[in-house]
């Protein structure tokens, strides 16, 4: 209980982004707007690494410096996945999700 | 006591022979391989009849019975460790009896067949396939144990089944040969289960611990029963129908006219003198156990033995090949031996139907051999088999025609040629057993001298046919063999054959029975007398009686149809109602399930191909599903 | 110092990469190759070495002797994969990149090596995403090509779900075991839905590296659409670090909910196994037919650590390190078709023993090793495998996997048919090999040999992991 | 309701409502910039809990720093005013349908589990005890995370540059 | 080296001295005179064998080398024979030896052919040899892998489908067979000690019942697939009908006995409550081997596959002899193991050289051969007549050997199955003389068979030692016999001691 927010609103707070994140990821046509989704899944799980730390384990600080490794790693994933897509757009001059099938069955 | 060990040799010179006419025959000239062959059969010959010698009047007897010797016994396998399959050589009255049998016939068809195979392609094949048959019959005859017996008797059957097939090339020998082997061999299958019954009753193969009447395999009881039989008994038909295979008892003779494809040599020794009696030996071989443990197996002998007889001797009425003829004769005359056995009792008196039966064996396989012979000097000069295009031949072959004669007086029953004596002594044994079989018998002697008159007056008299080139008697080398064995066929009969050969080894005195004697002469007389009537001269009484017996007469032409049925079964049943969907469903079925399997998932990798669709969110969609569906499912599971 | 050898000496050697790449002039940029292969042959040897083991940084860091193994192994594996892939490299497209191509390599094994001695989460994750991100890169290499930028997104974007989905998973058991050190995680560990949750969000993350059904969906497009060399680094290094540090967290995390991961793995192993053989039969592209025998080998070393014990880990382990040698022996004759003649496709392999005999043989060799056919190495990792998890009493499990080892044997005799079997009118025509290519596909050889009929590789893993579980 | 409760309370409305809407604007730049709104105000909840430096570290690598690159790449490979397509039905509802059932599952093993209580009142955390951990070698220490992450934030810009720059020709 | 490791050097040195060989002479030559080597040493083996159990040498096994492969799971090179190995090894190497003159021929990579052939064939004899179920089981595949090259490159009609499905069903059983030897693994030491798989040592431990129950099929049905048993023969006939000449001789001739082999070697001996118990299911599936293989062959046209379904037949006999469970049986299953090897080698040869001739193998379309090629003629009628078990061939050993044993077994369930299985001797007469008479007999069909050739000396050679093997052991069987004999006493031992009865 922090301060009379309980530890759970943080934990459906975070689990309600994580999923809408994930819908993101499922039904965005755009790789960049996938990406964004993508960074919403990662928010929330920072959320909920913060939540616990201070809520329930103040002793250390592991929560929280979890949530800064995974906003660098975070920003070297989109750094990447922005230069493979900026890479997808040079050669198709698209980024549709769904038009990258050439490979399948 | 006398070492018989030397007797092997009768056995093993045949076997020699074969290897060294099979293997080098080739080397040498024709010729050469049937003089060794003749040669070696001679020296068979001069051993059995020593063996002979000093068996009946040289070793002494025990207690006034021939004892049964031993003369040379090996460990050939051991089953275990009372089942051991000895190789030797047994001799007691009927082995040696045998012995002398076969060697002497074989003796005489190898010579005869020097002179009858000439020019012909496979002589040395021939010789060396006559010598393999005289070492498997004689290594039946002296076998010491049942299963020794069964060893030569597949040998037999197998040189039976090569030398029927002798003339490869010609379709019907081919499938005369196979049918030969396989019929056989089905009664084999009897034979084999037989002794697996006996054998595992009583603890042996052994022939002298079986058929010791005190002994303990006797003694042991007939065992348990099944389908109100004792095993004892169910173990003695099956070897009869072993023995019945062998000696073309109904309804398994149906290979033996079909065997006359093979060369008339062939005929006299296998199908006529020697291989066919077999099965007689064989019941005669076991006869105690028939006798004390399984007599309704012995019954069944009488009933078979007797029907075939009669059947056979109807058939070979009707018949018009020569050959064929001769062989339904020989089933009829072995039908007779075996009933014989069926009536006999066991002991000196009681015991004469087996005196009688082995007696007419030993008669029997000079005149049917002779007749046989004969027959071949008669195909070799018109190359022909069939008796309505003969006729007349008595001036053309005048020593063929002599001992055919003889022989046929033999064979009719008509004193004092061998054929009297011992066709006399089974009459006599039938009538100690009941009224009917008595009976029967003199209906066959009647039919026997009917047919048997019916040939010789086809062939030798009759109006003359216009042959191709003029027939002319046959070379020295065939007339000698067919003198000699008419002499057999003559005075064989003289012997006194009940103070050699009994059921239990203990001599006794037979004599003539005038009863039954005169009627057995008279019914020969008027058969043989018919014949003539019939044949001498050009009549048409034979079509009248054949169409006024109708629908019998075409019956009996044709063998009963026991051939259609036959074919009916094998080709229609076995063949297409089970080998055939046999064979489809091994395919369909059994490998078709095997390939099914390999089918399905082989489908069902193409059907989940689609699975992998290409889409990014698919793949997502595919792994967020899986992660919360597993996490569902093990919350589920592990908390409750 | 000593202790994190492996990863300083690689680090090592990539800075000095970096600094070669910076100071050499652009059109002798493929000068680097040869020093490139005889530094990480150093290290690998270097790696061998004996020397301490210990814990480092508070718990975050640990090594013993089995996980130096397991990063020699890997480091052989990398070895391997840089001679093979200097045939690719010399090509005109790739000319430009050469030592980035190294550098990114390198920067992933160590994030594996990381990974394997990691003592936390966080450092397993930081492990984790050091192996995997580069590695994107590594398969969108080729940029001049559709299938290899596919491959890339493809890669990165699975991945960065599977790690937010392993991510919740880590804060959950954060939040219910109050920290991220493997000891601490253990003994507070039990079997409350949350932590069955967290443990399953976890697995996934892991599963999908291992690629395990039905996390494995992105493995075929990838391994077909990377260059031939990444993918099989991807499936056999990436891999197999993957299993080693999923078997070593299982038995030590996790150690208290065996039984319940037993039965997830008993699930997953029989859908990999099998799904992975029914991809993999139809396949006709040789890299994408590869990767579903990859999925599908995966399967089988989860029965390994189904096992549960020393055996299970020493197999796993010995496995893995048959598993490198044979799919690279495959993948290295894949390899030199496809950079020689651009061929792909089974069909295109018809009648190709005739012309190149040896090449042939050692795909068959390396094909046969995978199906775990004797005398070759595969038989007996197979075998031990399949030992471990009958060990556990699972008979039905193992009964399951060989049936599957013979649907494999179906599709990899497709493969040696085509070679072997099959007459072609226009095979692919004789062509000789390099060096490199030719050293590649020897030791590949020699490992398929030596190493099932040599007992004493297997019982020195097996000394290794003494005390270890 | 206390001010925690109602300062919870706004931010994580403003976190729901915006990411529902960074997932389903039909436009990229406003998703990108309802992203940045869930971003900031994620780091308003690192306030709230009082991890200053966390949140200053959301907002400029975070916020500033991703989304300015996602918006830029934005620029770079679509035309700004177009409108998204809208995806399919049917996965749509697939979609909906896994993050749904995801999304019960985890809350509702979340509140089956009883989370324990600390007694432990933090205080704030001072830049110095972060700076301390941050290279510390021993337990609770970062110095090994922090070497790591820089070699994969190198290893990243590695890859980028190799993968974006342009050919040559 | 002692002797019995020799014959896995053996075939790799042979192997070895293949890859440097320059043209084909050099390759049937090497091959000729590595195998003649191995046959050689066969026939020393089994003197030497004699000669120790004539000196009272009566331990189990003879010859025994022990060295330790993996120590941690107890894994050895544990090899030894007994009177049954040996026969058995003396088998392989007959007809190995006769293959490669049977395929002396072969003009399509004939170094490749022989170096699988010869790495076949040494998987055979370390199967043979083998007294640790790992080796067992490793030489085992060995055996049955380059059966796929084999047949895939150098057979004949559908040689891919054929190769494929032989492979993939014998993986099967080998898969069954694997889970059985790990079963019997982790139950080797039921008090808890070290586990192991030597046969020897887990030949003395009693596993529970309900263990053995489960296992028992895995085993048998494993081994049976190799052995033919039915419904999973099917592999054999299209199998053999596309393999080359050697291979079939190699495989109906060796590789199936491997099946039998193991079912008593392996499934019987270490699993003897379970055999007791579960023996009737497969008794009646061997039954039904024996007589609807025998069946099956009578519709077959094509000369293979008769030959194939008659071994379906005579391979069920071996399998049912076992499950027979008495030392004469057991005897006769061995027997009828060397026995039908031989002769399925030797048909297979003929059938090979026949085809050779004719390019056909459907028995409608020849005829009247005899004429033109007497040798192989009367070398095929002495095969057909040892095949329906004909005095003086060892066929008629085996078989007898098979059926006094079988009847020892006095309830009527075996009896009865005793009695069926007898039968299968008229139905083999029947498709034998069929064959011969079409085949052989009769005139000659079409006109360009009559300039055939008879057979050349190496085709002689071929024949000719594998129709002395028949013979011989035909004509004097005792030492044979008492040989395998003596191998059974442990088997027979533990097999009574499970009896129910007892």
């Amino acid at each position: 209980m922090f301060e009379g927010v309980p530890l759970n609103w943080f934990l459906i707070t975070a689990t309600l982004m994580f999923f809408i994140g994930i819908y993101g990821f499922l039904v965005r046509k755009n790789l960049i707007t996938m990406l964004m989704s993508l960074e919403l899944i990662l928010n929330s799980v920072n959320i909920n690494f913060v939540a616990f730390n201070k809520l329930l384990y103040p002793q250390h600080l592991e929560g929280m410096f979890f949530t800064v490794f995974i906003i660098a790693v975070a920003a070297a994933e989109a750094s990447v996945a922005i230069a493979i897509i900026i890479n997808i757009y040079r050669r198709l001059v698209n980024i549709d999700v769904e038009n990258m099938n050439e490979m399948k069955n | 006591m006398i070492n018989f060990g030397y007797t092997v040799w009768i056995v093993l010179i045949p076997l020699f022979l074969f290897i060294l006419i099979g293997f080098f025959g080739h080397k040498f000239k024709p010729i050469v391989s049937g003089i060794i062959g003749t040669s070696g059969l001679f020296a068979s010959m001069a051993i059995s009849y020593f063996t002979a010698y000093q068996y009946f009047f040289v070793l002494p007897k025990v207690g006034e019975t021939f004892v049964k010797v031993i003369g040379f016994e090996t460990t050939w396998l051991r089953f275990t460790e009372k089942l051991v399959i000895h190789l030797g050589v047994l001799l007691d009255p009927i082995s040696v009896m045998m012995l002398i049998v076969i060697t002497t016939v074989s003796f005489m068809v190898h010579l005869y067949s020097i002179g009858y195979m000439e020019g012909e392609k496979g002589y040395m094949r021939f010789f060396s396939f006559l010598s393999l048959f005289s070492f498997s019959m004689l290594g039946l005859v002296v076998a010491t144990n049942i299963f020794q017996m069964y060893i030569f008797w597949e040998l037999v059957g197998v040189s039976s089944y090569l030398l029927i097939g002798f003339y490869y090339t010609k379709d019907t020998a081919v499938a005369a040969s196979k049918k030969a082997f396989i019929v056989t061999r089905f009664a084999d299958l009897g034979f084999l289960i037989g002794i697996l019954l006996l054998s595992f009753n009583t603890g042996t193969f052994d022939f002298i611990t079986l058929t010791d009447p005190k002994g303990a395999a006797i003694a042991q009881g007939s065992g348990i029963m099944f389908l109100g039989l004792s095993t004892m008994t169910w173990s003695m038909i099956f070897i009869f129908m072993g023995g019945a295979g062998k000696s073309a008892m109904f309804p398994l003779h149906i290979w033996l006219p079909d065997a006359m494809e093979g060369p008339t040599p062939v005929s006299a020794l296998i199908h006529a003198a020697t291989m066919v009696v077999a099965g007689v030996y064989l019941v005669a071989r076991l006869f105690p156990i028939f006798h004390f443990s399984a007599p309704v197996a012995l019954d069944v002998v009488m009933y078979v033995g007797a029907f075939s007889s009669i059947f056979a001797a109807v058939i070979a009425c009707t018949q018009f090949d020569i050959k064929r003829v001769l062989a339904y004769s020989t089933m009829s005359q072995i039908g007779m031996m075996m009933f014989a056995l069926g009536v006999s009792g066991y002991g000196e008196e009681a015991g004469l139907g087996f005196m009688a039966s082995m007696f007419h064996l030993f008669t029997h396989a000079f005149f049917k051999a002779l007749l046989f012979l004969g027959a071949g000097a008669i195909i070799h000069a018109v190359h022909s088999n069939y008796m309505n295009e003969m006729g007349g031949l008595r001036k053309h072959l005048p020593i063929t025609h002599i001992t055919f004669l003889i022989a046929c007086l033999a064979i009719a029953g008509i004193p004092p040629l061998a054929g009297f004596f011992s066709k006399d002594e089974i009459l006599a044994a039938s009538h100690q057993k009941a009224m009917w079989i008595f009976i029967l018998g003199l209906i066959i002697s009647g039919l026997t001298a009917f047919y048997m008159f019916r040939l010789y007056f086809s062939i030798f008299w009759g109006k003359d046919q216009h042959y191709h080139h003029t027939p002319h008697e046959a070379p020295k080398v065939m007339t000698i063999p067919l003198m000699l064995l008419s002499l057999g066929a003559i005075f064989a009969g003289l012997l006194p054959f009940s103070s050699f050969v009994t059921s239990d080894g203990k001599p006794f005195a037979s004599h003539i029975d005038m009863a039954i004697a005169i009627p057995a002469v008279l019914v020969g007389v008027i058969g043989a007398l018919t014949a003539m009537v019939f044949y001498r001269k050009e009549t048409n009484i034979p079509e009248k009686i054949s169409g006024f017996l109708g629908g019998f007469y075409r019956a009996a032409f044709r063998k009963f149809y026991i051939d259609e049925i036959y074919l009916f079964i094998t080709r229609k049943i076995i063949f297409n109602y089970v080998s055939r969907p046999i064979a489809w469903f091994d395919r369909h079925i059994v490998d078709g399930s095997m390939n099914g399997i390999s089918y399905v998932t082989n489908e069902v990798s193409g059907r989940i191909k689609g699975l992998q669709s290409g889409q990014l969110q698919t793949y997502a969609w595919v792994f967020v599903t899986g992660a919360v569906a597993l996490a569902l499912t093990f919350i589920y599971l592990w908390t409750n | 110092m000593l202790i994190m050898r492996h990863e300083l000496l690689l680090v090592t050697i990539t800075v000095i990469l970096l600094l070669v790449e910076i100071f050499l002039p652009h059109d002798k940029k493929h000068k680097i190759i040869l020093p490139a292969i005889l530094l990480m042959g150093l290290v690998t040897i270097a790696g061998f070495i004996p020397g301490p083991t210990g814990i480092l940084f508070g718990g975050m860091y640990g090594t013993s002797s089995l996980i130096l193994l397991m990063k020699n192994i890997l480091n052989i594996g990398v070895f391997i994969i840089f001679v093979q892939s200097v045939s690719w490299l010399k090509l005109e497209e790739q000319k430009e990149k050469i030592s980035e191509f190294f550098i990114l390599l390198l920067s992933t094994l160590i994030g594996m090596d990381y990974m394997i001695s990691s003592g936390d989460f966080l450092m397993f994750y930081l492990g984790l995403e050091l192996a995997t991100i580069p590695l994107a890169t590594l398969a969108a290499f080729e940029r001049y090509k559709e299938k290899s930028a596919e491959a890339g997104v493809k890669l990165i974007f699975t991945s960065a779900l599977s790690s937010g989905i392993l991510l919740y998973g880590l804060s959950m058991i954060y939040g219910t075991t109050g920290t991220v050190y493997f000891p601490e995680v253990s003994a507070a560990y039990t079997a409350a839905p949350l932590q069955i949750l967290a443990f399953i969000f976890f697995f996934a993350g892991m599963a999908f590296k291992i690629s395990l059904v039905p996390f494995h969906l992105w493995a075929a497009d990838v391994y077909e659409g990377a260059p031939i060399n990444v993918t099989s680094y991807l499936s056999v290094i990436s891999k197999g670090a993957a299993a080693f540090i999923f078997m070593i967290i299982l038995y030590t995390v996790f150690n208290k909910i065996a039984l319940m991961w037993r039965d997830v793995i008993y699930v997953i192993a029989i859908l990999t196994m099998t799904l992975g053989n029914l991809f993999a039969m139809r396949q006709r592209n040789i890299k994408r037919f590869l990767a579903f025998s990859s999925i599908a080998q995966a399967g089988f070393i989860l029965l390994g650590i189904i096992g549960q014990s020393q055996l299970g880990m020493t197999t796993v382990v010995y496995f893995v390190l048959i598993y490198i040698f044979s799919n690279l022996g495959a993948f290295g004759v894949a390899a030199i078709i496809s950079n020689k003649t651009g061929k792909e496709s089974i069909d295109d392999y018809d009648g190709f023993y005739r012309t190149n005999p040896l090449l042939s043989l050692t795909m068959m060799l390396a094909l046969f090793s995978l199906a775990g056919i004797p005398p070759v190495a595969g038989f007996f990792g197979k075998f031990f495998l399949f030992a471990s998890a009958a060990k556990q009493g699972m008979y039905i499990l193992v009964f399951i996997a060989v049936l599957n080892t013979i649907i494999s044997l179906y599709y990899y005799l497709l493969v040696i048919k085509a070679m072997f079997l099959n007459r072609s009118d226009q095979p692919i025509g004789y062509f000789k090999s390099d060096g490199y290519t030719k050293f590649g596909l020897a030791m590949c050889v020699a490992g398929i040999i030596i190493i099932g009929l040599a007992s004493p590789v297997y019982e020195f893993i097996l000394k290794l992991s003494y005390g270890l579980y | 309701m206390t001010n925690n409760q109602i300062m919870f309370f706004i931010f994580s409305a403003v976190i729901v409502i915006f990411s529902i809407l960074t997932v389903t604007s039909r436009r990229i730049l406003r998703a990108a910039t309802f992203l940045l709104f869930v971003l900031v105000s994620t780091a308003g909840l690192y306030f709230m809990l009082r991890f200053n430096f966390l949140a200053a570290i959301q907002l400029t690598l975070y916020a500033g720093g991703i989304v300015v690159l996602i918006i830029f790449s934005i620029l770079l490979t679509s035309q700004v005013g177009a409108k998204l397509e809208l995806p399919g039905l049917s996965k749509k509802i697939y979609a909906l349908i896994a993050a749904a059932a995801g999304a019960a599952l985890c809350i509702w093993t979340i509140l089956q589990y009883n989370f324990p209580r600390t007694s432990i009142e933090s205080g704030r955390t001072s830049i110095d005890d972060i700076g301390k951990a941050l290279t510390s070698t021993g337990k609770y220490g970062y110095a090994l995370p922090f070497e790591v992450i820089s070699i994969l934030l190198l290893a990243a810009m590695i890859g980028s540059i190799v993968i974006a720059k342009k050919r040559k020709d | 080296m002692d002797i019995l490791t020799s014959f896995i050097v053996i075939p790799f040195l042979t192997i070895a001295g293949l890859v440097f060989c320059k043209d084909h002479k050099q390759v049937k030559l090497t091959a000729a005179i590595g195998m003649g080597i191995q046959l050689i040493l066969a026939a020393v083996l089994i003197i030497l064998f004699l000669r120790e159990r004539a000196a009272g040498n009566m331990a189990e096994m003879l010859f025994v080398k022990d060295l330790v492969w993996f120590p941690s799971l107890n894994i050895h090179y544990l090899i030894g024979v007994d009177g049954i190995s040996v026969a058995m090894i003396g088998l392989t190497s007959i007809v190995i030896f006769a293959g490669i003159f049977a395929s002396w021929e072969v003009v399509e990579l004939p170094k490749e052919f022989f170096i699988f052939l010869i790495l076949l064939s040494s998987g055979v004899f370390g199967f043979f040899i083998s007294l640790d179920l790992f080796t067992l089981f490793l030489f085992y595949e060995i055996a049955v892998i380059p059966m796929y090259l084999l047949i895939g490159i150098w057979g004949t009609g559908p040689r891919e489908y054929s190769a494929m499905k032989l492979t993939l069903m014998l993986m099967g059983g080998s898969a069954l067979i694997l889970v059985g030897l790990l079963g019997l693994y982790f139950n080797s030491n039921p008090s808890g000690g070290q586990l192991t798989f030597s046969l020897l040592a887990i030949s003395k431990v009693h596993i529970p019942v309900e263990i053995q129950k489960f296992f028992f099929p895995f085993l048998f049905i494993g081994f049976g697939v190799l052995g033919a048993l039915f419904p999973f023969h099917t592999w054999s006939p299209d199998g053999h009908a596309s393999a080359p000449t050697a291979v079939s001789m190699l495989h109906a001739g060796v590789l199936m006995k491997l099946g039998g082999y193991g079912c008593f070697r392996v499934a019987v001996f270490l699993l003897p409550e379970a055999a007791h118990e579960l023996g009737w299911i497969f008794i009646i599936l061997t039954t039904i081997s024996v007589i609807y293989g025998a069946f099956g062959a009578i519709w077959q046209k094509d000369l293979k596959y008769i030959n194939a379904y008659s071994s379906v037949s005579h391979c069920g006999m071996v399998l049912f002899a076992i499950l027979m469970f008495n030392k004469t049986a057991m005897t006769g299953a061995v027997l009828q193991m060397i026995s039908h090897g031989i002769m399925t080698a030797l048909f297979f040869a003929l059938i090979g050289m026949i085809y050779g001739r004719t390019h056909t193998r459907y028995i409608n379309e020849m005829g009247g051969l005899m004429k033109v090629m007497p040798f192989l003629g009367v070398a095929y009628v002495i095969g057909g007549l040892a095949s329906l078990g004909l005095p003086g061939f060892s066929g008629f050993v085996a078989e007898m050997t098979i059926f006094v044993g079988a009847f020892q077994n006095v309830d009527a369930f075996h009896r009865v199955a005793t009695i069926i299985a007898v039968s299968s001797i008229v139905v083999t007469a029947v498709y034998i003389l069929r064959v011969v008479g079409i085949l052989l007999l009769g005139k000659i069909n079409n006109e360009h068979y009559e300039h055939l050739g008879d057979a050349k000396w190496y085709e002689r050679l071929s024949t000719g030692v594998l129709i002395f093997g028949i013979t011989a052991i035909g004509m004097a069987p005792l030492w044979l016999s008492e040989m395998i004999n003596g191998g059974l006493g442990p088997i027979i031992q533990r097999l009574l001691m499970a009896s129910p009865i007892h």
